[in-house]
């Protein structure tokens, strides 16, 4: 565990071992607040600085925490971080902190965090740590995005809409409206809609998987069959 | 050929699944007619139209699954869960609202939890809760009964529906109007008696509500042929019915401003038959042992009169059925009956002691 | 000294939080130490569902071994003989996804078989006496041996150290008694099944 | 009219039983080649007494019974032993077992028969040996032996004596028209029975009331003999065991039990004929009667058959058109087998041979998905949840299956007869049957290598200790003797200890015949492993086989060269 390359960390967060579409952690955020693009990102963000944050400092600690108390400082080095990113939001983009509301604070609940703070950044170099913080947030938020996007396209039709909130006045007319105006279909702005995309999500990347893994079974070559065998028996002469 | 192995038993009985669900898409019939006697030919469209997409759509999704279409087709459950949908759907609703409805039902609800008999809920009614959601406007617009039309005014034709489903996405004038539900929702503080003397809808009527009635007794005589027929047992509608009735009666309230309205009115108004004998009798969603399913009817009963009575939409059969799908292991798990040479009832999940 | 921290609400916060941690941290410790688990009953479970064939076939010096490892974390697919049905049950015991079996370790036998001695090519070495993990060998030196068949647990062991080749692996002999009904074939695809048949499907077309 | 209980559940299909009723029990002339299986029974098969060649005479012992639950063969004719080994026999297998084969000499000579006119006055004990000598077992299907069923022993007396005469299954009338037409010895029957048990206060027939002129034919046998003939309303399965006694006394038989725990004994109506015969006219089980029906045959009619013949006999005897026919089957359409060989005998359980046309019985539909209609559980005698069961059996849920009583199964098949789906319902419980119990016998064994295992680990354990003590011991006292005698007697100490090992040393020629045998074993084996090589190389087997021969090949030749080195050494 030790030796982790820098490849590997980055597969592992962005894909192998992605946090939302592999372990199915912090789904609660994840489900609740990507109805629109703006959302998804802006939770994304918040949860991916956390990510680094507690990442960082867990690592830094990690030799001089004992092993019965972990957790709890593990959560408060999170839920101090989760503070700091809900005060930011709160001075640099009041309305779409307005908007996601309690699914800010609920940071500090997401098991991907303490997931990693406690498998990975507990075990591992700071820089190391760092890197898989920013993989692993980067993972999370890809799927946030995925699904943002894709809910508010189906559900009201536009693609970023009021991006304003994140980026400024300059991103006013960034709305795309791709099927018109009027269009709903409001199942897919609702929680069900999110569990349905994200499925649809989960069986895309399973099936690529299953695609790659096929490959990969037809070059590897055929095992010797019975050539780990021993003797229960060998002790005796 | 004559010797082989073939395990016992040897003779079977007359019924086989497609006879069944045949049997049920007949059944639907005295309903569909009431409905389009006073409601026009929107049903009848919406009942072709669901059909059509539920078959190709099952096919697809089998052919896509690597199994026999024809023999799956052959079994009819995706014509019976296309009926049952284009029931429940409001008389000339758009063309869209049928069709999305009918592809979850088919696609989501049933195939992608593993085709009939796996399905862990009522697919006609996760289609119909599905559309119900995203389209509230298309969903609440109903037809206002035949006798009920102001004068002059009179249901679109059949070609005519056929060009507002497939070409207006504007809801219609004229011959719009609400359900007998949803006057009672809408009716605060009046009394019952109040109520049944304003709204024409009721004074007009024999037992519960213009048409409405009449769409009900349509489904319990259909229902009541099933039941003969011995396609389910009675404990699952029956039991809904009495606790419905029972519930509106407890809460009768003398026909104060506060009453949700009368037995008689609950049961025959909405989708109280249709949902008795048509939905909550789908065996795969539902309990199985005959005290489960007394207990299954009794909660769909109970929560429909409350999501009617103090909820947010007007009647509740699906919501009620969809969660009383979510109950039915449970039930199950609690309700095994007695097996011969058994003192006690076993639970499903206890252990064997070793 | 406490009007001051009152004041600060900075420093009242970090004293309250640090106090808290400081008692859930006691708390937690304490908890550690008098709900320790003695044992590992897991390992027991484990070793409950291996087939007990003593074969050595994964690599451990007997079935218990394999447990105690697979209790570590090692993989479970590394039984042949109790095959695919003993990799599910500690999957499901384990709460884990069961992998197929490993080829590496040896293939399932499709038929259970036992070890036969040819009694007159038995030289009474005593050697496969020695090799048999369950004394199912019965002799004596410079004496004919025989297998007891009702002990025997087709581990295969005694073959190799036969200095004459004279075991022979015979599959176990099923009369009328033994005969049972297979299982009619599944009528439809569960969810499961899809994803082997899709398998088998593009392996066919690969 | 007693009171009757109702069983839940249960089926009515189409009865067909007209057919084979309209003649009376007819016979068939006597088959060339009679093929007696061993095997009749539940338990041990028999143990045949005879050898090829040996002249028997119709009712002349041909097998003993093995042990206690098994029951004794007759010659059903006389003639001669041809052979004794394994042919097709009556089970769902279709496998072969033993029988020993008896070519008719054509005159049905009887051996000396010597019946009990006065059974009153004889001993039960003598009575139950000579029905154990007669070889019955129950006659209705499962052929329990009858004489180990009636042993005393019980845990409490026999209060209740019910006679199935129920016979539910659709075209069988063996039973009914053995009971129009032979009342009176089957009454005679009950009445040893009875006299066997002790005389219980309460012996019921159990008789449905599809079969009036059965019931007439009793009445006037059993007037003042204290037998009750109690008729309820058909229906399939009131004539499994427990269901019988349900319906007969309101009681049920606990999961588990036999009926003799509740002081109650089921004893099948064609049987009590049989005993009657065995005890009165002395004459041991050697033939039954068995219905013959089914549009396949253009004779539909009650035979009494030697058991032994074989069913191409009666088929043929009937004009059989193997065309029409879409199986045969042992037994009625519900519970009975399909038989996969003409050449099958009669055996002591064959109540019916069943050939039904297509259109009578059509061929299995494919099944179809559950849909958990819930019919199967209405049908289930046992009210058991057919749907649920089937679900675990997919699932193999061992546990569940039995916390859902899948034991208390009858396997009666009311469940596939309702199945809207051609679910083979019946087919999964019996395969989960057998898989749980072979998973119960493999436990078993697992456990009993444990222990052997763990015992033998100790052992060696306990050895290595004991080698260790000695070995430390030795050391000890050699150093006390070097303490107490100096240095001079070490000399002798080493000079004695190697004349012990060269005493034991086995002679260098000993030993060069040893390694001489050694090396010539290993070229043996190099030999072997090269010609296994080379056929599968010849026969292009595939790569990963070769790898493994070739492997086992230099293993081989290594072996080889260490014991020629060993030799070469050795030499030196």
């Amino acid at each position: 565990m030790s030796n982790v390359s820098l490849s590997e960390v980055t597969k592992n967060g962005l894909w192998t071992n992605n946090p939302a579409l592999v372990q199915l952690l912090g789904l609660c955020p994840l489900l609740a607040v990507t109805g629109t693009v703006v959302n998804a990102l802006g939770l994304g963000l918040a949860t991916m600085m956390v990510l680094i944050g507690s990442n960082i400092i867990v690592s830094l600690i990690r030799h001089h925490v004992s092993d019965a108390v972990r957790l709890p400082v593990f959560v408060i080095i999170i839920a101090t971080f989760v503070t700091c990113a809900e005060l930011v939001m709160k001075a640099f983009t009041y309305e779409l902190y307005q908007i996601l509301g309690i699914f800010i604070p609920l940071i500090v609940t997401n098991c991907a965090i303490l997931g990693r703070a406690e498998a990975f950044a507990s075990k591992q170099p700071v820089g190391m740590a760092a890197v898989d913080g920013f993989m692993m947030g980067l993972g999370f938020l890809m799927v946030l995005i995925c699904l943002g996007a894709l809910r508010e396209l189906l559900g009201q039709g536009t693609l970023l809409a009021d991006m304003q909130l994140l980026f400024g006045p300059t991103a006013e007319n960034w709305t795309l409206r791709p099927f018109g105006e009027g269009y709903s279909f409001l199942i897919a702005i609702l929680p069900p809609g999110a569990f349905l995309v994200m499925g649809f999500l989960m069986a895309i990347k399973n099936a690529i998987d299953w695609q790659i893994k096929l490959k990969a079974e037809a070059d590897k070559p055929a095992p010797i069959k019975g050539a780990k065998r021993i003797r229960t028996t060998g002790h005796i002469s | 050929m004559a010797f082989k192995q073939v395990t016992s038993p040897h003779a079977h009985g007359a019924q086989n699944t497609a006879k069944v669900m045949q049997l049920v898409v007949w059944a639907t019939i005295p309903g569909l007619i009431a409905l389009t006697w006073h409601f026009g030919w929107g049903s009848l469209i919406n009942v072709v139209l669901a059909s059509i997409t539920a078959v190709v759509s099952e096919a697809l999704i089998l052919k896509m699954r690597n199994r026999p279409v024809w023999f799956y087709l052959g079994d009819y459950s995706a014509v019976v869960t296309a009926v049952l949908l284009g029931l429940a759907l409001p008389p000339l609703c758009p063309w869209w609202v049928v069709v999305v409805g009918t592809l979850f039902s088919v696609v989501i609800a049933k195939q992608l939890f593993g085709g009939l008999g796996y399905n862990p809920f009522n697919p006609a009614m996760v289609g119909y809760v599905v559309v119900l959601i995203s389209f509230p406007v298309e969903m609440t617009t109903w037809v206002a009964p035949l006798a009920l039309l102001p004068e002059g005014v009179a249901h679109p034709d059949f070609l005519e529906s056929l060009k507002l489903v497939f070409f207006s996405a504007s809801p219609m004038d004229g011959v719009t109007g609400a359900t007998p539900l949803d006057s009672f929702k809408h009716a605060a503080g009046l009394t019952v008696e109040q109520i049944y003397q304003q709204d024409s809808l009721f004074s007009q009527a024999m037992f519960a509500g213009v048409g409405w009635e009449w769409v009900n007794l349509g489904f319990l005589a259909g229902g009541i042929l099933l039941l003969c027929s011995r396609v389910f047992t009675w404990h699952g509608p029956v039991a809904m019915l009495v606790a419905l009735a029972l519930m509106s009666l407890i809460f009768w309230d003398s026909g104060s401003s506060q009453s949700p309205g009368s037995p008689l009115m609950h049961l025959l108004s909405g989708a109280s038959m249709m949902g008795a004998f048509f939905i909550l009798t789908d065996p795969v969603s539902s309990a199985v042992s005959h005290r489960g399913r007394l207990i299954y009817g009794a909660l769909i009963g109970i929560l429909v009169f409350i999501i009617r009575s103090w909820g947010n939409y007007p009647d509740a059969v699906a919501f009620a059925v969809l969660l009383a799908n979510f109950t039915a292991p449970f039930i199950d798990n609690y309700t095994l009956p007695r097996t011969y040479g058994h003192t006690d009832r076993r639970k499903a999940t206890e252990r064997l002691e070793d | 000294m406490l009007d001051f921290i009152i004041q600060q609400p900075i420093i009242a916060a970090l004293v309250a939080l640090a106090g808290l941690g400081i008692i859930f941290g006691a708390l937690l410790g304490f908890a550690a130490e008098k709900f320790k688990i003695e044992g590992d009953p897991v390992i027991d479970q484990i070793d409950e569902l291996l087939p007990q064939t003593q074969c050595g076939q994964c690599g451990f010096p007997g079935c218990r071994p394999y447990a105690q490892s697979i209790a570590d974390g090692d993989d479970i697919n590394k039984c042949p003989p109790g095959g695919q049905s003993t990799i599910n049950a500690i999957a499901s015991l384990l709460d884990v996804p069961a992998p197929e079996l490993d080829q590496e370790h040896g293939e399932e036998a499709e038929v259970k078989s036992v070890a036969y001695i040819r009694e007159d090519e038995c030289i009474g070495c005593t050697k496969c006496i020695q090799a048999c993990p369950v004394d199912a060998i019965l002799g004596a030196a410079k004496l004919m041996h025989t297998v007891i068949v009702d002990e025997c647990t087709g581990c295969d062991l005694c073959v190799e150290p036969c200095p004459v080749d004279c075991i022979d692996m015979l599959p176990v002999e099923t009369g009328i008694k033994q005969w049972q009904w297979s299982a009619p074939p599944l009528p439809n695809g569960l969810i499961a099944t899809d994803r082997t048949q899709s398998h088998s499907n593009h392996e066919g077309a690969a | 009219m007693r009171q009757t209980w109702v069983t839940p559940g249960g089926v009515h299909p189409p009865e067909n039983k007209d057919q084979s009723l309209t003649q009376p029990i007819g016979s068939l002339p006597i088959p060339e080649k009679l093929v007696v299986p061993l095997g009749q029974h539940i338990g041990a098969p028999a143990i045949a007494c005879v050898t090829v060649g040996d002249r028997v005479l119709k009712g002349q012992k041909i097998a003993d019974p093995a042990g206690t639950i098994s029951a004794a063969i007759h010659a059903p004719t006389s003639g001669t032993i041809t052979a004794i080994e394994a042919r097709p026999v009556a089970h769902s297998s279709g496998m072969n077992a033993l029988c020993v084969e008896i070519t008719s000499d054509g005159k049905d000579q009887w051996i000396d028969k010597s019946g009990i006119s006065d059974f009153e006055h004889t001993s039960p004990k003598a009575l139950l040996s000579i029905i154990t000598e007669a070889g019955i077992a129950g006659m209705g299907g499962a052929g329990f032996p009858t004489s180990v069923k009636l042993n005393p022993g019980f845990k409490r007396p026999i209060d209740t004596l019910i006679i199935n005469a129920t016979e539910c299954e659709p075209y069988i009338t063996a039973d009914d028209s053995l009971i129009r037409e032979r009342a009176e010895e089957i009454v005679e029957g009950i009445r040893i029975l009875s006299h066997i048990l002790g005389n219980p206060h309460n012996i019921m027939i159990g008789i449905e009331n599809n079969k009036p002129e059965a019931i007439k034919a009793l009445e006037p046998h059993t007037k003042d003999t204290g037998i009750n003939v109690v008729s309820f309303p058909a229906k399939y399965p009131s004539g499994g065991e427990k269901q019988l006694i349900y319906i007969l006394t309101g009681k049920e038989l606990p999961s588990g039990n036999i009926p003799a725990d509740i002081g109650m004994l089921c004893v099948n109506i064609g049987t009590t004929h049989a005993i009657k015969r065995a005890v009165v006219d002395g004459e041991p089980l050697v033939s039954r009667v068995t219905t013959m029906t089914g549009e396949a045959c253009e004779i539909n009619r009650n035979y009494d058959v030697l058991i032994g013949t074989p069913v191409e006999h009666l088929l043929n005897h009937n004009n059989f058109d193997a065309q029409r026919c879409s199986r045969v089957i042992m037994g009625g359409p519900m519970m009975g087998f399909s038989l996969t060989s003409k050449l099958i005998p009669i055996v002591k359980t064959t109540n019916c041979i069943l050939a039904p046309s297509v259109e009578e019985i059509p061929h299995n539909e494919p099944a179809q998905p559950c849909i958990r209609c819930g019919m199967c559980a209405e049908a289930c005698p046992a009210s058991l949840l057919p749907q649920q069961l089937l679900w675990y059996s997919q699932a193999k849920d061992h546990e569940r299956l039995q916390s859902h009583n899948l034991f208390d199964c009858i396997e009666c098949g009311a469940c596939s007869y309702v199945c809207p789906s051609n679910i083979p319902l019946v087919q999964h419980y019996r395969s989960s049957k057998s898989d749980i119990k072979k998973a119960q016998e493999e436990k078993v064994k697992s456990t009993q290598a444990r222990e052997r295992f763990e015992f033998r680990q100790q052992r060696i354990e306990l050895a290595e200790k004991e080698r260790e003590a000695k070995r430390a011991a030795r050391r000890e006292a050699a150093k006390q003797a070097k303490a107490s005698s100096g240095t001079d007697s070490m000399a002798d100490i080493v000079a004695a200890a190697q004349a012990r090992t060269a005493a034991k040393k086995t002679s260098p020629e000993q030993e060069l015949a040893k390694l001489e045998r050694a090396v010539s074993s290993a070229e043996m084996r190099v030999q072997k492993a090269q010609d296994k090589l080379d056929t599968a190389s010849a026969n292009s087997e595939t790569d990963e086989k070769i790898n493994i021969l070739s492997a086992a090949l230099s293993g081989a030749q290594q072996k080889l060269e260490k014991a020629k080195t060993r030799l070469a050494e050795h030499s030196n």
